[in-house]
């Protein structure tokens, strides 16, 4: 089944970057950002089956430093959006060098 | 570490004398000038007597040059103004008492111990004493195959030297006490005095060129403080700084010739360069360089064309630095150094006439300047130049006793002659002063007839001046007469005489120089008369008032006078020639030298002493005293004072008359093709042009303009869409995976 | 002394525990700093920063005059040396050591450093805690420049003081400080940048295939071995694109002329012990990598002819125009400056001469212009906190007002006019007459510098100290105080000594420089005319 | 090629097209809340494959840590700002952007596939039932947490100041700004 889930992580890996690549709402990309992490877990974890039990751990410190990328992330978004009174990133460009 | 002895020095004939002490000489000025130096750092002052009979004839040394005055006051530091009033407080340093104790004492002391050297050296054989004694203290500077030592050594030549500066030296520390009385800087003057002592004792007892080098730059720095003792007028600084820098392109020439040395002999030392020096070519190119860059060190120190311009100006010191530095004894440092390189210059023909030539054309070009001149210094200080080119002849001419015999004649009657002026400005300015007049102490138009008001000084100057102009049987008179007389000897049968000079055959040469040599002593007489006539003599200038002030200068300064004239009388006992065997031991200073220069000497006249015949003799003494007798009539006949105007009512000069008081302009010609052209270079294209145009604003900053346009095409890059870096960043991996795929 | 200091094995920590008295004292000065809590409280307890500062560089300087007597000037070799692990996955090792050149360097700074905190004292107000420990830091790494012997050690020393400086410039520096401390980093950056790149590479090809190895002594091995191949196609050898590298980071150090701009620059805007450091010490560090690394390790390119002639040119045309340039400077800072540029102009000729006075010469003035050249910006940083300006123009007559002032900046600019029995003349002259034995027309010219050295110098003590006195606002200067005097005093002592009696100095480098000489020439010293000249 | 039940092989293709399916639509949806729940349905899909790829504990913590908890967190945030607008989720790009953005797609995914096809490494592999037998020897959550607390135990630690400071920057990221709103 390595094959297959290797397949299935790749496909939501893309739709994901295309997310990214298409909407502007911040949370929803943060979202789709996710929506990568989960494939790539997808993938650690058939490599584990296969190659042995460390891509499992892998996977477990991946969902941690989601969780706190979760956490930050939306802690940005929430003070950006009390700034500005929107989450449109059109609208957002204080990384403006 | 001091005091290490060199083990070859303990079998010296003058091992375990008093010359032992030799390194006490130079130290014992030191100690003074650190004593005083400390007291000058006392900043109190106090108000001496401000009653006008107290200081009475007392406060002169205010007015050295007419700018000196003012500066005097302001140098106290909380008094202003009120200068103009006639009796502004006598300001006396409160350790002045003290200063004038150790200064003169240290020098006197050195004096004394030169003495007990001098006759320690008699003892052990004088004249027949081969080898100079060599004391090493230190190794000064060990570098590779380069060992300095620090090292002092004493032979006839650093014996006289040293004679010949501690004692003028004691005597002009004398007169400063009176001299220097009321000078809030008291302390301060005796302490750069004799600091200037103890490096000009380090520059004669030097055992090779760099300790030589160390006392000839210190008494340039000494020269410069003291030309400078006065700086709160610009002039003085300025004259002060030229001296130094002047210097300074001279010791170019001395450390260049060192270098020369250095690479071509591998050693510095004095005695291991004559031991050695046969090995370079005769005559070769190599050595005439040496020499030449020598001689341009000598041009400097010794005030020669083309570096004689800082000489005049130093003038702008105290009288007794003029007569202490400016004519005694520093300037002559040239004359020592050929003598003591007189191996060298041996060999070196061309240079040996290059050195007569530019020494006879300052002695005329020098004596020209000084008919014309008002300021009674100025005229002394121009013929100091013009006596300075007549040691130069005879040192360049292979007569290297005549030059030395001349070089301690002249600092005796110079230094009584500056001496004699100062204490005819002590008492112009001392009058000046009682009635608050402004006037120039210094210029002879405002003199005249002083010769009832100072007896004394009258008499003294007009034994000095006879002595200079080389009336016969005073010291000026043999040596110069030695000096012209070899000249003349040397213009056959010898290597000069062989040489060419510039394509000139050296004989022509040498004849040419002994005739501008002849014209220079008419020259001498005409301006030296005339300026005793001018200043003591014909009717007085100074105005009714002041007249009544007019003084004789107190004993102490008086009494150093009498020593200076008696040795201006009698000092040509030194050296008599053959011809006036009469009165006494002829040639001792021939004998006393001889192992010095002596061989040096022969080898410039091929091995044989030139001899003259008797009537030849005569006939050279016989010319050279007509024109001396010729200048000092012609002057006394042609100049009449009672024309003489104060130089405040005085016409202005024309022709070749303002050509001559203005020094032919040479200072005006080097500032604009020397120091005009430096300045504007350095400033307009070196620090403007390259400095901040090319190099900082073209290159430096070029790029930096440069780096600025490409990151801000970087920030323009960064919009803060964080959607187009996405797209960036995507578009970015694809790249990547794709060259991995593809590979 | 010698048994004293073996007793207590002083060779063995002494090097290391003068970096580590520094950068602990810095962390002491920031603890307190931090205890204090908000900025007033600090501005209150500013006195103790310093005295934390002096005492530490008190001690460091007792710490290190045990060098001096436990230095073995008979050899070349390096001494009081330590060998520690550091990063050994990159082979790169903690090592120091000491040989000749080095050590008067290292005395230099230690000596040095006291006489800057006093320097500082009042004239530094502000966040005195933060400029202290940054003095500290930065001795660490100059100290640590000068006794490295890992290639990598170096590098990071070297980038270690730089920083420091920056701020030091950056934040207690005069109007222009931001341009100026910019202008200073970003120049050093560029040359010390490359000389990293060849570091590595210099590194990766001593490890000979076994991981890099970075110490000095493999590094040199490699290089003398021919270990280096040829880069770009075999176009160029690989030991002159390397000598290009470091020769470009030390050039700017230097700094040799062209690359001088950024000193005046720096120097003007630098407060007062900036300056000393920067002119006393870290300029030093050009000169120093030249004779430590870029000469030994690719002799073959620094002894090219055309490279060889290029440097003594450049060298000699900093001493013309440094003195040139100098001499219509209005800002006296900016003088000193230019003034630096021609002294090191001096060093550069004597470097590149190389013969062993040249060589000791170069050390010499290198000791010298630091001492000389420190105490000048000491005694201006004295008076710019009395009337706060440079300008030249601005002074006149004050000889008459500050005469313990007077005498020192006369004393002191004599020293670094090159006055004999002074320790200036010492350096200028061994430089010059040992570069006369091998390029004799360029040590002519730069001869002519000593004329010009005079013509600048006297020409500004003249303006600042002599003339009439004709500002009213100069009349009531104070003179100097007695902290300020005794600063000055050991500065005087030495100048002094280093110009009487230098022999002790001179012996304590001759054996590094004529291995040196040995090295970089390829033969042993010739037996040249001296000894022949004495049988 | 390995065999599986088909029982087994239809399960994983059933959920691994539900995730798709659910991704596909996620980000598609305009609205964020709609989107965030097609999020949850694929993170219960994903939980399941793990389950089926001898992982239930990663399964288990899927489900209880991504879909419970942090997608809890986005929801909540999505009501806070008060998203479900019509006005604030007009927010996708024009028709030429997506099209590009799909034809990216697709070449990543191509380059994926090429890659992964290349650079599989058989010999690495253990062989097949030793993540099953160590789940029955050790238990699910032993087999994860052997080598996490021996070999991993520093990244564990690391991993919990990590999450301390995120806890902490969360906080004060969010915190009302008082002097700043004063201001």
């Amino acid at each position: 089944m390595l094959a297959e889930a290797i397949f299935f992580s790749a496909v939501l890996f893309t739709i994901g970057v295309i997310g990214v690549l298409t909407r502007r709402n911040a949370i929803i990309i943060f979202m789709c950002v996710e929506l990568m992490l989960n494939a790539v877990n997808l993938s650690f974890v058939a490599f584990a089956r296969a190659y042995g039990v460390a891509g499992q751990v892998f996977v477990f410190f991946v969902m941690t430093v989601a969780a706190a990328e979760a956490a930050v992330g939306l802690a940005i978004i929430i003070a950006m959006f009390r700034h500005k009174q929107t989450v449109n990133l059109q609208n957002i460009n204080i990384l403006k060098g | 570490m001091l005091l290490q002895h060199e083990v070859s020095a303990a079998a010296h004939p003058l091992a375990g004398t008093v010359v032992e002490w030799l390194w006490l000489l130079p130290l014992l000025p030191l100690l003074g000038f650190v004593i005083n130096g400390l007291l000058s750092l006392v900043p109190a002052t106090v108000l001496g007597p401000g009653d006008p009979d107290m200081a009475h004839g007392a406060d002169g040394a205010h007015g050295e040059a007419g700018h000196g005055v003012a500066v005097h006051a302001h140098e106290t530091a909380d008094e202003h103004g009120a200068h103009g009033d006639d009796h502004h407080p006598v300001v006396r340093h409160r350790f002045a008492w003290l200063a004038s104790i150790v200064g003169p004492a240290v020098l006197a002391i050195a004096f004394g111990l030169a003495v007990a050297m001098f006759f320690a050296m008699r003892g052990a054989g004088g004249g027949e004493m081969h080898a100079p004694f060599v004391q090493r203290y230190f190794s000064w500077m060990p570098a590779g195959t380069f060992h300095l030592d620090a090292a002092f050594q004493l032979d006839q030549l650093s014996m006289l030297m040293v004679l010949v500066i501690t004692g003028v030296g004691t005597l002009i520390h004398l007169f400063s006490i009176g001299y220097m009385q009321d000078d809030p800087g008291y302390p301060r003057f005796f302490a750069y005095l004799n600091l200037f002592v103890a490096f000009m004792l380090v520059l004669v007892l030097g055992a090779n060129y760099p300790v030589l080098f160390v006392g000839w730059e210190g008494v340039g720095l000494c020269s410069y403080l003291l030309i400078g003792f006065w700086f709160s007028e610009k002039a003085n600084a300025d004259a002060g700084k030229k001296a130094f820098i002047v210097n300074r392109i001279g010791d170019f020439g001395l450390l260049i010739a060192m270098f020369l040395l250095f690479a071509n002999l591998g050693t510095l030392d004095f005695v291991a360069v004559n031991e050695n020096v046969t090995r370079l070519a005769f005559g070769g190119p190599l050595i005439t360089t040496i020499c030449l860059f020598m001689f341009l060190g000598c041009t400097g120190k010794s005030a020669q064309i083309p570096l004689y311009i800082w000489l005049p100006d130093a003038m702008a010191g105290p009288t007794p630095v003029s007569a202490l530095i400016h004519a005694a004894t520093m300037v002559t440092a040239g004359v020592y150094l050929i003598a003591r390189s007189s191996v060298l210059f041996s060999m070196a023909p061309v240079a040996g006439l290059t050195v007569t030539v530019i020494g006879a054309l300052t002695a005329i070009f020098a004596a020209t300047i000084g008919l014309k001149q008002w300021d009674i210094k100025k005229v002394l200080a121009y013929s100091t130049v013009s006596q300075l080119g007549y040691m130069f002849m005879g040192v360049g001419s292979g007569a290297y006793v005549a030059g030395v015999f001349h070089l301690a004649t002249h600092a005796f009657f110079k230094a009584l002659l500056f001496l004699g002026s100062g204490s005819v400005i002590f008492a112009m300015h001392a009058a000046y002063h009682h009635t608050g007049s402004h006037e120039d102490a210094q210029d002879m138009r405002n003199m005249g007839g002083l010769a009832p008001y100072m007896r004394v000084t009258w008499i003294l100057m007009w034994i000095a001046t006879l002595a200079i102009a080389g009336v016969p049987f005073f010291a000026g008179f043999f040596s110069k007469d030695e000096i012209l007389g070899s000249l003349f000897l040397r213009a056959h049968d010898s290597t000069l005489a062989d040489a060419r000079w510039l394509g000139i055959p050296g004989s022509a040469v040498l004849y040419g120089a002994y005739a501008l040599g002849l014209a220079a002593a008419l020259l001498t007489a005409i301006y030296m008369t005339r300026m005793m006539i001018y200043t003591f003599h014909g009717p007085n200038r100074t105005g009714e008032k002041e007249r009544d002030h007019l003084h004789e200068a107190p004993w102490i300064m008086t009494g150093p006078l009498v020593v200076l004239g008696i040795l201006s009388a009698v000092g040509g006992w030194l050296n008599l020639p053959a011809i006036t065997s009469f009165l006494g031991p002829v040639g001792a200073l021939d004998r006393w030298l001889e192992p010095v220069v002596g061989e040096s000497a022969l080898r410039v006249t091929n091995g044989v002493a030139p001899e003259a015949t008797h009537s030849t003799e005569l006939a050279l003494v016989g010319g050279a005293v007509a024109i001396a007798l010729l200048g000092i009539i012609i002057a006394a006949v042609r100049l009449k004072p009672a024309r003489l105007v104060p130089k405040a009512q005085s016409p202005e000069e024309h022709g070749i008359e303002r050509v001559l008081a203005n020094k032919y302009y040479v200072d005006e010609a080097y500032d604009r093709v020397v120091v005009e052209p430096t300045v504007g270079l350095s400033r307009g294209v070196l620090w403007k042009g390259i400095d901040q145009g090319i190099i900082d604003n073209v290159l430096v900053n070029g790029s930096a303009r440069l780096a600025r346009g490409f990151s801000s095409l970087g920030s323009w890059v960064q919009s803060g869409q964080i959607g187009t870096y996405a797209w960036v960043l995507v578009i970015g991996v694809l790249a990547v995976l794709g060259a991995f795929t593809i590979r | 002394m010698r048994e004293f200091l073996d007793s207590i094995g002083y060779d063995s920590w002494v090097l290391l525990a003068l970096l580590v008295i520094p950068a602990l004292a810095a962390m002491g000065i920031w603890v307190h700093g931090a205890m204090l809590g908000d900025n007033d409280a600090r501005d209150r307890a500013s006195g103790t920063p310093r005295q934390i500062a002096l005492w530490a560089f008190i001690i460091e300087f007792v710490v290190s005059l045990g060098l001096w007597w436990s230095y073995d000037p008979s050899t070349a070799a390096m001494q009081a040396t330590l060998d520690l692990t550091w990063i050994p996955s990159w082979g790169v090792r903690f090592a120091l050591g000491i040989d000749g050149i080095s050590l008067m360097m290292v005395l230099l700074t230690t000596f040095l450093m006291p006489l800057a905190v006093l320097g500082s004292w009042t004239s530094i107000r502000i966040k005195r805690h933060s400029y202290y420990a940054l003095l500290l830091l930065l001795t660490t790494g100059m100290l640590g420049v000068f006794v490295a012997r890992d290639l990598f050690l170096f590098y990071v020393m070297w980038e270690m003081m730089l920083v420091p400086m920056y701020f030091i410039i950056g934040i207690w520096g005069g109007e222009r400080r931001i341009y100026a401390t910019m202008k200073f980093f970003i120049y050093t950056m560029v040359g010390s940048l490359l000389m990293l790149v060849a570091i590595v590479y210099l590194g990766i090809k001593a490890g000979g295939g076994t991981g890099p190895n970075f110490a000095y002594d493999a590094v040199q091995r490699m290089a003398g071995s021919g270990g280096m191949t040829s880069l770009f196609g075999a176009m160029v050898p690989a030991s002159f694109l390397m000598f290009f590298a470091f020769a470009l980071a030390f050039a700017i150090k230097v700094p040799m002329f062209p690359f001088h701009t950024w000193l005046p620059d720096a120097h003007v805007e630098a407060p007062t012990a900036g300056s000393v450091i920067l002119a006393g010490i870290m300029l030093k560090m050009g000169t120093y990598g030249f004779l430590r690394f870029a000469l030994p390790f690719f002799p073959d390119a620094a002894m090219h002819p055309a490279i060889r002639t290029t440097f003594l040119v450049l060298g000699t045309v900093g001493v013309l125009y440094g003195a040139l340039v100098a001499m219509v400077q209005p800002d006296f800072k900016k003088l000193v400056a230019y003034s630096s540029v021609s002294h090191l102009g001096f060093v550069m000729l004597g470097i590149f001469a190389l013969t062993t006075q040249s060589i000791q010469g170069a050390l010499m003035i290198m000791i010298n212009h630091g001492i000389s050249t420190g105490a000048l910006f000491l005694l201006i940083g004295m008076i710019y906190e009395r009337r706060h300006t440079r300008e030249l123009a601005a002074y006149g007559g004050i000889a008459r007002v500050v005469p313990l002032f007077a005498a020192l900046l006369t004393f002191v600019s004599l020293s670094s006019i090159g006055l004999p029995g002074t320790n200036g003349f010492v350096g200028e002259f061994l430089v010059l007459l040992g570069s006369f034995q091998t390029a004799p027309y360029l040590a002519t010219f730069a001869t002519m510098g000593v004329i010009f050295a005079a013509a600048y110098l006297l020409w500004a003590i003249q303006r600042i100290i002599f003339n009439r006195l004709d500002r009213a606002e100069n009349e009531h200067i104070p003179d100097l105080n007695a902290r300020e005097l005794a600063l000055m005093l050991p500065l005087v002592a030495v100048i002094l000594w280093l110009g009487i009696y230098p022999a002790p100095v001179l012996r304590r480098m001759e054996a590094s420089a004529q291995q040196l000489v040995t090295q970089v020439s390829g033969v042993a010293p010739a037996a040249n005319v001296a000894s022949a000249g004495n049988p | 090629m390995e065999s599986y039940p088909l029982f087994y092989t239809f399960h994983f293709y059933l959920f691994g097209i539900i995730a798709v399916a659910s991704a596909i639509l996620f980000v598609t949806r305009k609205s964020p809340v709609s989107a965030a729940m097609w999020l949850v349905s694929t993170m219960f899909s994903l939980a399941a494959l793990y389950v089926m790829l001898d992982a239930p504990f990663i399964g288990v913590i899927q489900v209880l840590v991504y879909a419970g908890a942090i997608m809890v967190v986005f929801l909540f945030v999505i009501m806070l700002l008060n998203l479900g607008q019509p006005s604030e989720i007009a927010d996708v790009r024009s028709g030429g952007w997506r099209l590009v953005a799909g034809l990216v797609g697709l070449a990543l995914l191509a380059e994926i596939f090429a890659l992964t096809r290349a650079h599989s490494v058989p010999g690495l592999a253990i062989p097949r039932g030793t993540a099953a037998e160590a789940i029955n020897s050790m238990g699910a959550v032993g087999m994860v947490a052997g080598p996490l607390f021996t070999t991993y135990l520093l990244p564990f630690e690391v991993t919990s100041v990590l999450l301390l400071a995120a806890v902490v920057g969360a906080v004060m990221i969010g915190k009302q700004r008082r002097a700043a709103d004063a201001r």
